[in-house]
């Protein structure tokens, strides 16, 4: 079992946990947090990919890092439309 | 290349100088979007004469440089996308009910091509999950447009698409562990059958089913779609679940292990027809217009995920043609399909099937647009959805251990019958016509009737279309 | 070794406990307080995975501003909404028996597909590295992103300023937040320059060493969100000409370089001989001015005038 | 591009065009719309004429343009088609003066002919079909342009009958189209040749060929009624009478038997088919569905049903002629093609006189109809007699050449089919006369539209109606008198089969 | 010349439309047969004529063909000229003339027919106009008699179309009628010609119709019907028949065996009949039967001629004498006739029952030698007994008109009525006079030998009748209904066909509504099952995926 493994495996861990999460909870703001984790144990995945060589692999980092921001970008949103649609639903009541 | 290219950066500009300039111009758009689809059809042009041709961007070599790569289909699809981004402009920009005014879809529409320009062009695993990011986020940016009441679909839209990204991110960080490219077709002399690889490629193959709502990951579709605005709602299910579909087929025709394809096939295939019986049930059953069509949409998707599940099956090139004759021949259909019921709905009020009543009377060119374009979603000869089946049902029947598959088709036909002469025979019912609300918009009818003559129309250019189809595709 | 083993194995236990209590701890708030907490455990991995660029960019977005976005949209989130519908009765736990039974056997199956990867080795990396001095930037994660993946970048510029668009089509929802305590405000008047600075210093450095773009692009932001805050900062309305163009410019910027390049020199985004330097020098700036604007303007969110 | 390679496409044109131009116009342009109506509708008729000269006197009429691999969209011209043509061609013209007269006044009659007249280019494109791809086309269109014409009415039963119809018809459609493309798959699509093309290509395969045959037939079948697929036509009858008439006489009933012919004649061949022994079963098929249908039309009280369900029997006349397999059974099952055009468009048109007229709908209410308009009525009596087999009407002619046929080959229990329908079509027709003819007229009619003058003779209704009905009753005894004579449908047949069993 | 055979059938078809639409044409009428009359004088050849069917031929092709020619010709001729005045204030004449224009035109064609399809053109057409004849009354009677007479003609019609095509079968598709008479028959051919053609000719026991039908119609009608129509069936049956077949002689004892037996049954029916009209057409029945044992007769005799000789004789005879009696009888209903008249109504009543000197007295002595010739001379007391048996009847029919007749004061007919029945009562006795054929016969009966055995069961049968009359014999029998199982069988059709079964395909609505009910429910549960939609999903794609591995 080497570190690079046993990253690979936790996050794998992780992913599964943020894919239970989406497909069990209902609460947007919740399935929202899941989606980050789900992308929390890739990100991981990729960055101990990435340790396999002496130096780091840089494509890795680069891409870990356009995911990141990828997925800002989206909890940013979904965030906002979670609330607003939240809103209406309370204004419908 | 450089045609290709300027299709891809025209949308893009547009968008970034319409909101330079806080500028909701329709005519503008259309007229980009003329420009584009002049590229597009130079790129056709080009590729037809001097074959399929790659660029790497910014000069570097194989595996590290993105790739574009402009084959034949690729250069199709971009005609296909310019000349449906162009007809939903003109309508939006004419229609009173697409939200044109009060927001920014126009920009939002042009990202969204640009978006899936890029798709198109690209063979880079990684670079597809950023296009993917970009179309979904376009996508439910477009049907949040029509108000509150499309938020909850929205939202459920955009955690599903979210959640298919990281799926299909895991599988492809998966693939660059085991093989250590992200470029298509360098993966493709590489890969192996072995459990890696096997997983990465599932991991991809659910997140873009997902993402292109094919069964049984389509559930998000229908409440999306049918909540959209009419224009959003065209372009969402002409185009946006082709982008993935195009990834998909891109990987299991050329990166995939074979024997993982032909393992593969089968699974999607009989996706690819559950796909066609229960969406075309849910099509025959459900009470609102545009979940109708939403969910024929599911339906007909199921038509090429077959198509694609059996090519993977038999390993047989030909059904590429049958494929993309399906992908072209819905997409045009649909868009006709979605202008026309949500200009009914509009009109008439109501969003309710039965409010269709008498409509052959009201609306009588809307209807037959409607009617047309379903007509190629059954298959009738000589629709392009005929020339698309049929090429589908030839290596089915050419074979007798190949012949069961054909009762999906003869079932998925026959459904897809029942939705669409369920909203056509109820408007032909003269005996209590549901008036319109306001004056019927001829122009706009006969402009969602456009793309379903089109589609009939691709009968007059049948033979050299599947000759060239057939031999474009690798 | 062992140590090292120790704390590998403790930070895995800490972030998957953490990571279990914020799916399914009860209080939302609790749940999200917690993530903050995963964000800044994660940044410690990635740095103890030598990976000090994402260590950077989690620990400002990731942990910063996600949480920061969490935070308000919990405030915005009236009580009723907060529990979780399932979260009741042990029925709950019956029906997700399958589920984690399910989320196991996924689990195993992905366990099979990683177990081989370490062996594996990359041929990109390679390219990358001998290509590194071509690249004209000396830090190899900035020369990726910003030369030989440069065009994932400037798509990933693209998401960002869809999100901003998306969230601008929303209808308005919020109500003005309260005003600021005066605590803040002191604090805010002193630490906002601290941090723009800091911003400034990695985008610079961001060329040789660990830093770039989006870190200095999150900092700014986590700045300016303080400052703007805090009213010290005026409010960015969509029609003042130059937050647009300030939005628009890192995308704009790098489109038209892309187009010059393809016109005028060697291909599509492939930066003329000895231009390489500069150019990606001048596109990191206009790009962290407009990542650090557009996600104030997502976190603070300037809608109003969106829909007339 | 010579003429008689154009010459099959414009006879699908002339009415192609109108029909098109129509849909544009406005309900209040009735002139115009008559006019083009009557212009495409004589256009056809001379071209028509002009390539029986031209079969006559051995010219080729073929077009072709590709439209799948290996399947050509063909348009061809022969003695088969052209008799299909032919009746397709005169029908049409006297349907749609009869239709002009119907719907005066009604609304949506724009739309109505404009389908009518899509409806005629595909039954005609049907017949001039020159493989089994363009064939399949055609019959698809068929099917779409009829439907709106059953459902014109709009009401409640017209909706039904119309979902009814689709389901049965798309049905065998998609049937039809899948053995179209297994057989596409194993050898193409080549032209349609007398003999058929099968037993060079395909001889031996015999699970293939068993299989397209059975798709090809089940959904032709649909259309030519035969017996578990018949259930949409009486249906249907809810359309307007003209549409009736339209659907029993030419379009889709002898589409469908047009479509048996061709796959029996010109795709497997007699030779293969005797050799695969796949006739006898459709023989006892189109035997019971000749009995099941006269006794179903025995037992309905509306007129047009009673009509419907005759046609059903009498369509299958046609199909047992061609399942005999041999030459003058051949003939008879062809001839019954145009014969039965002919009575039973006499009938509906007279039905829809009466219907039109006096608000006749029931069987009941027949009584004394042939005093108040005798013309009609005695029209109505040559197309009953004629459908009951009663010389000199036309069905004696074919139903002749069946009987012969069926002894010619062996199958001498035919002929108990031939009489006991015989009987059982008097049995329904002539209580009609009786009491049309024979009845009590009431001393007013109750419900009397006065169309016309309103007086019994040539003023007794509206003379568009009128007409058209009196001229294909005088046709319909008029080629069976005259079956011997070179210009009868009668010869062609035999000229046809001549060619079919290379004699 | 050929083509003046058209003009055979077509003259009255050509008349109808003079008689529809112009009133005072209706006079002419009558004259209708007359081209057959100058035709078979001027006898040009046959005309063939391939435009209405292969092997159509018109034409005469023997000297009985003529003699029938002109003597159906006749009787049209004559009945016609009655009809005009007896119809001449019947508000539906019109429609009796259109269906006698009908019936003639074919009757004649089927006469002038030398090919089996024109043959049956001409016996369908004529079949089937009759029925307005018959039905012309528009009493329920007569509706009656009508109903069960269509119902037997059609199925005659269809057995005969079916023998028809049995036996163009067995000739190879010649349609020749002269060819058919060396071809051999099969059994199936032979019973439905036997079958089709007796319905027509109405011999027992297929005569169930013709009791009904022939008192119901007018007089004219009756008369056209009982002369000349139902002998087509005899000869339909002489022409399609082979004149010798191995098959024909095993039938011909049966045939001969029902031949008598209709003749004693129309008699022993006949007598118990209350009705003139129908006491004549049983008359006819009996003598149809006669002429069915004749055939049988032509079909064995060594020399056919003669026996076709003798056939020819008999319809003639039988046609003119029932035609004359038919009329009278119509006749006595509208007006009371003088003595004369009455005389003159004996003649063809003796005739029938043969009376010497007459052409029946002819007749029955030809029929007596030709079945000694046969062989068959134990029959000839049975003959005897039928002529008996025929006085009787006749007798009866005739004393029945009596008592019919009007309380008025006698008057002569109108001339035009009084020439046409005259004739025809006198055409018995003049006949043989004229036709050399019929007095060379008529001679030979006069020999005493042969007018003693013509005589004396005629004075046997009047004594009968003096003993029945002076004792009332009739009183026991006077009140006995016969069972008419024609009639009831129609009239059974006609409920069973009217009485329709409940429609099938319409359940009932609350069945219908239940199981929609039903359904709706269960795709609701569906519904929400796929509300769970994540999950489900997955589950499949896991399920999928296992199985991958696995």
């Amino acid at each position: 079992m080497t570190q690079v493994l046993f990253y690979l495996i936790l996050g794998v861990a992780l992913w599964v946990l943020g894919l239970h999460g989406l497909i069990r909870l209902h609460q947007p703001i919740r399935r929202i947090i899941s989606v980050n984790i789900m992308g929390s144990g890739v990100f991981m995945v990729m960055v101990a990919l990435a340790r396999r060589s002496e130096d780091p692999d840089p494509v890795m980092h680069a891409l870990v890092v356009t995911g990141l921001v990828v997925a800002i970008s989206a909890t940013a949103f979904a965030l906002r439309l979670a609330v607003t649609g939240q809103r209406s639903e309370e204004d419908r009541e | 290349m450089t045609a290709a290219l300027a299709a891809l950066l025209i949308p893009l500009f547009t968008a970034l100088g319409l909101l330079l300039l806080r500028s909701r111009s329709g005519p503008l758009v259309i007229l980009t979007s003329l420009a584009t689809l002049a590229a597009a059809c130079w790129a056709l042009v080009e590729v037809t004469t001097s074959g399929p041709q790659s660029l790497h961007l910014g000069d570097w070599p194989e595996p590290l440089a993105i790739r574009f790569q402009l084959q034949p289909i690729t250069a199709l699809l971009l005609v296909f996308t310019a000349l449906i981004h162009l007809l939903v402009a003109v309508y939006a920009a004419r229609s009173r009910h697409c939200r044109t005014r009060d927001t920014d879809y126009w920009p939002l529409s042009c990202l969204l091509q640009g978006s899936l320009n890029a798709l198109w062009l690209s063979s880079d695993l990684f670079n597809w999950y950023v296009t993917l990011e970009l179309l979904g986020l376009a996508a439910v940016a477009l049907v949040a447009l029509s108000g509150r009441k499309a938020y909850g679909p929205a939202l459920n839209y955009l955690l599903l698409s979210l959640g298919a990204s990281l799926v299909y991110l895991l599988g492809v960080a998966l693939i660059y562990g085991r093989y250590g490219v992200l470029d298509i077709t360098l993966l493709a002399t590489q890969t192996e059958a072995d459990q890696s690889t096997r997983v990465a490629f599932w991991l991809m193959t659910l997140g873009l089913m997902l993402k292109a709502a094919l069964w049984p990951l389509h559930l998000w579709l229908p409440k999306a779609h049918a909540s959209a605005p009419t224009a959003v709602s065209a372009l969402l299910s002409a185009l946006v679940v082709k982008g993935p579909l195009f990834i998909l087929w891109r990987l299991w025709s050329e990166a995939a292990p074979v024997e993982l394809a032909i393992e593969t096939g089968p699974l999607l295939a009989i996706a690819g027809v559950a796909a066609l019986l229960l969406g075309g049930w849910s099509a025959l059953r459900t009470p609102w217009l545009k979940s109708l069509v939403a969910y024929s949409t599911v339906a007909q998707l199921g038509y090429a995920l077959m198509a694609l599940g059996l090519l993977m099956h038999w390993q047989l090139p030909a059904l590429d043609a049958a494929l993309w004759l399906f992908v072209l021949a819905h997409g045009l259909a649909k868009a006709s399909m979605f202008l026309a019921a949500g200009e009914l709905q509009a009109t008439l009020g109501s969003k309710r099937v039965s409010a269709l009543r008498g409509t052959t009377e009201t609306m009588p060119v809307a209807m037959f647009a409607f009617a047309v374009a379903g007509g190629s979603l059954i298959g009738l000869p000589p629709s392009g959805g005929f020339l698309a089946k049929w090429m589908l049902l030839e290596p089915m029947l050419g074979q007798s251990e190949h012949w069961p598959w054909v009762a999906g088709i003869l079932l998925g036909t026959l459904i897809s019958a029942g939705y669409v002469f369920r909203v056509v025979a109820l408007a032909f019912d003269r005996a209590d016509p549901v008036p319109p609300d306001f004056k019927p918009d001829r122009f706009a009818h006969w402009l969602a009737m456009l793309p379903a003559l089109v589609v009939w129309g691709l009968a007059l250019v049948s033979q050299p279309l599947i000759a060239w189809l057939t031999g474009a595709t690798p | 070794m062992i140590h090292e083993w120790l704390l590998d194995g403790s930070l895995a236990l800490l972030i998957l406990t953490l990571a279990v209590a914020v799916l399914y701890v009860r209080s939302l708030y609790a749940s999200i307080v917690l993530f903050i907490a995963f964000g800044l455990l994660l940044a410690l991995i990635w740095a103890r995975l030598g990976a000090p660029d994402l260590a950077l960019a989690e620990a400002a977005i990731g942990a910063g501003l996600t949480g920061t976005l969490l935070l308000a949209a919990l405030g915005r989130t009236p009580v009723s909404q907060r529990a979780e519908p399932a979260f009741s009765g042990a029925r709950q736990y019956v029906r997700s028996g399958p589920a984690v039974v399910l989320s196991l056997l996924i689990f195993w199956i992905l366990l099979q597909a990683v177990l081989p990867l370490p062996e594996q080795s990359s041929a990109v990396v390679r390219a990358a590295e001998q290509h590194l001095d071509a690249a004209g930037v000396a830090h190899p994660v900035t020369a990726v992103l910003l030369n030989f993946r440069a065009w994932d970048t400037l798509l990933e510029l693209l998401v960002l300023l869809l999100a901003f668009m998306a969230v601008r089509q929303l209808l308005p929802s919020l109500p003005r937040a309260p005003e600021a305590w005066p605590l803040l405000l002191g604090w805010s008047c002193l630490l906002a320059p601290l941090i723009i600075l800091i911003g400034g210093y990695l985008l610079w450095r961001g060329s040789s060493d660990p830093g770039g773009a989006f870190q200095a692009g999150a900092l700014l932001a986590a700045g300016a969100i303080l400052l703007r805050l805090t009213d010290l900062l005026p409010a960015m309305g969509w029609h003042h000409a130059w937050v647009r163009l300030l939005v628009l410019g890192g995308c704009a910027f790098f489109l038209l370089v892309g187009l010059f390049t393809h016109w005028l020199g060697a291909g599509f985004l492939a930066y003329p001989e000895g231009w390489a330097g500069p150019l990606i020098i001048l596109i990191e700036v206009a790009a962290t001015l407009s990542i650090a604007i557009t996600l104030t303007l997502l976190v603070i969110g300037e809608t109003r005038e969106v829909r007339g | 591009m010579i003429w008689t390679s154009l010459l099959p496409l414009l006879v699908v044109l002339s009415s192609l065009v109108p029909g098109l131009l129509i849909f544009t116009l406005r309900e209040d342009q009735v002139r115009l719309r008559t006019t083009l109506n009557l212009v495409g509708a004589v256009v056809k008729i001379l071209l028509v004429g002009l390539m029986l000269w031209g079969v006559a006197n051995g010219l080729e009429f073929r077009f072709a343009v590709p439209f799948i691999p290996n399947g050509d969209l063909v348009l061809k011209g022969d003695a088969l088609s052209l008799q299909f043509v032919t009746l397709s061609a005169v029908l049409w013209l006297t349907t749609t003066i009869y239709a002009i007269g119907y719907l005066e006044g009604a609304p949506l009659r724009s739309r109505f002919f404009g389908y009518f007249s899509l409806c005629v280019s595909a039954t005609v494109g049907l017949a001039l079909a020159g493989n089994l791809v363009t064939f399949v086309l055609f019959y698809e269109l068929l099917t779409l342009a009829t439907f709106p014409l059953v459902v014109h009415r709009g009401t409640a039963a017209a909706l039904r009958a119309g979902r009814i119809y689709l389901a049965y018809t798309l049905g065998g459609g998609t049937l039809a189209l899948l053995g179209a493309v297994l057989l596409h798959t194993q050898v193409g699509s080549p032209a349609f040749i007398p003999g058929g093309y099968l037993q060079a290509t395909l001889g031996d395969d015999r699970v293939t060929l068993t299989l397209a045959f059975v798709l090809l037939i089940a959904g032709f079948g649909v259309k030519a009624a035969l017996f578990p697929l018949h259930g949409w036509l009486p249906t249907a009858m809810v359309a307007p009478a003209p549409v009736s008439a339209l659907l029993h006489a030419v379009a889709v009933v002898k589409a469908g038997a047009f479509g048996l012919v061709r796959v029996i004649y010109d795709v497997f061949g007699v030779n293969l088919m005797t050799e695969l022994d796949l006739a006898t079963p459709l023989l006892w098929l189109a035997a019971f569905t000749i009995l099941y249908g006269s006794v179903r039309a025995l037992f309905q009280t509306d007129l047009k049903r009673r009509l419907a369900f005759s046609t059903v029997s009498q369509v299958s006349y046609i199909t047992l002629g061609i399942a005999l397999l041999g030459p003058i059974a051949a003939v008879g099952g062809l001839v019954h093609l145009v014969h039965q055009g002919m009575m039973k468009v006499t009938l509906f048109y007279c039905a829809g006189n009466f219907a039109e007229t006096l608000h006749i709908h029931k069987i009941r209410d027949l009584d004394g109809v042939g005093r108040r308009m005798p013309l009609t009525m005695a029209a109505f009596t040559v197309g009953a007699l004629g459908m009951i087999g009663v010389p000199p009407v036309a069905g004696f002619i074919s139903k002749w050449y069946l009987g012969l046929g069926a002894l010619e080959v062996g199958a001498d229990w035919v002929l108990l089919v031939l009489a006991g329908s015989g009987l059982l079509n008097a049995l329904y027709f002539l209580p009609l006369l009786y009491r049309g003819w024979f009845g009590p007229a009431p001393t007013h009619w109750p419900h009397d539209e006065k169309l016309g003058t309103g007086r019994p003779g040539l003023g007794e209704t509206h003379w568009m109606l009128l007409w058209p009905a009196l001229t294909t009753a005088f046709l319909a005894l008029l080629i069976g008198i005259l079956a011997g004579t070179g210009l009868s449908p009668l010869n062609w047949a035999q000229l046809t089969v001549n060619m079919e069993f290379d004699l | 010349m050929a083509w003046l055979w058209l003009l055979v059938p077509l003259t009255p078809l050509l008349l109808i439309l003079p008689t529809l639409y112009w009133q005072r044409a209706t006079r002419w009428i009558w004259l209708a047969p007359l081209p057959a009359g100058v035709l078979a004088l001027l006898q040009p050849d046959s005309l063939r004529l391939p435009g209405l069917w292969p092997g159509a031929r018109w034409g005469l092709p023997d000297d009985t063909a003529l003699a029938l020619l002109v003597f159906t010709a006749g009787l049209w001729l004559l009945a016609g000229l009655f009809a005009v005045w007896n119809q001449a204030a019947d508000s539906r004449r019109r429609r009796f003339w259109l269906f006698w224009l009908l019936a003639l035109s074919g009757n004649l064609l089927l006469l002038i027919a030398q090919d089996g399809a024109s043959f049956y053109v001409g016996f369908t057409l004529m079949s089937l106009s009759a029925f307005g004849l018959v039905i012309h009354s528009g009493k329920t009677e007569a509706r009656r008699a009508g109903r069960l007479y269509l119902q037997l003609a059609i199925m005659g019609e269809l057995l005969l179309f079916m023998g028809l095509m049995l036996r163009v079968h067995e000739a190879g598709g010649d349609m020749e009628l002269a060819a058919w008479q060396g071809t051999p028959i099969g059994t199936a051919t032979l019973i439905c010609l036997l079958l089709g053609f007796g319905l027509k000719a109405g011999f027992w026991p297929l005569h169930i119709w013709l009791p009904a039908a022939h008192p119901a119609a007018p007089p004219a009608a009756s008369a056209v019907l009982s002369g000349a129509m139902i002998k087509a069936g005899i000869l339909g049956l002489s022409r399609f028949l082979p004149e010798s077949s191995e098959l024909i002689g095993g039938w011909l004892p049966l045939l001969a065996g029902i031949g008598l037996i209709s003749a004693f049954f129309g008699v022993v029916v006949g007598l118990l009949q209350r009705r003139d009209k129908t006491v004549l057409a049983y008359s006819s029945v009996s003598q149809v039967g006669y002429l069915l044992f004749v055939l049988t007769l032509v079909l064995t005799a060594d020399t056919p001629a003669l026996a076709g000789l003798l056939l020819m004789l008999y319809v003639v005879h039988h046609g003119l004498a029932k035609g004359a009696l038919f009329l009278g009888a119509g006749l006595v209903h509208e007006q009371r006739l003088p003595r004369w008249g009455w005389a003159l109504m004996a003649l063809p009543a003796l005739a029938l029952a043969g009376l010497p000197l007459t052409s029946g007295g002819a007749v029955k002595t030809l029929l007596k030698d030709q079945v000694e010739q046969a062989g068959m001379a134990q029959l000839i007391g049975v003959l005897t007994l039928g002529s008996a048996s025929t006085l009787l009847l006749v007798s009866r029919a005739l004393w029945l008109m009596w008592h019919s007749q009007p309380a008025t004061r006698p008057t002569a007919p109108r001339l035009p009525v009084w020439l046409s029945w005259g004739l025809l009562c006198i055409a018995p006795v003049l006949l043989p006079w004229l036709w050399p054929e019929l007095r060379q016969a008529m001679l030979n009966s006069l020999s005493i030998y042969a007018s003693w055995a013509l005589l004396w069961p005629l004075l046997l049968a009047t004594l009968l009748m003096a003993v029945v009359i002076r004792f009332r014999v009739y009183r026991y029998w006077q009140h006995l209904r016969l069972p008419q199982p024609g009639l009831r069988f129609s009239l059974w059709a006609r409920r069973w066909l009217q009485t329709r079964p409940l429609s099938a395909d319409a359940p009932s609505l609350s069945a219908q509504m239940s199981t929609t009910v039903r359904l709706r429910a269960l795709e609701r549960r569906w519904n929400r099952l796929g509300e769970d939609v994540v999950s489900v999903s997955v589950w499949v794609i896991a399920l999928a995926v296992l199985w991958l591995l696995i």
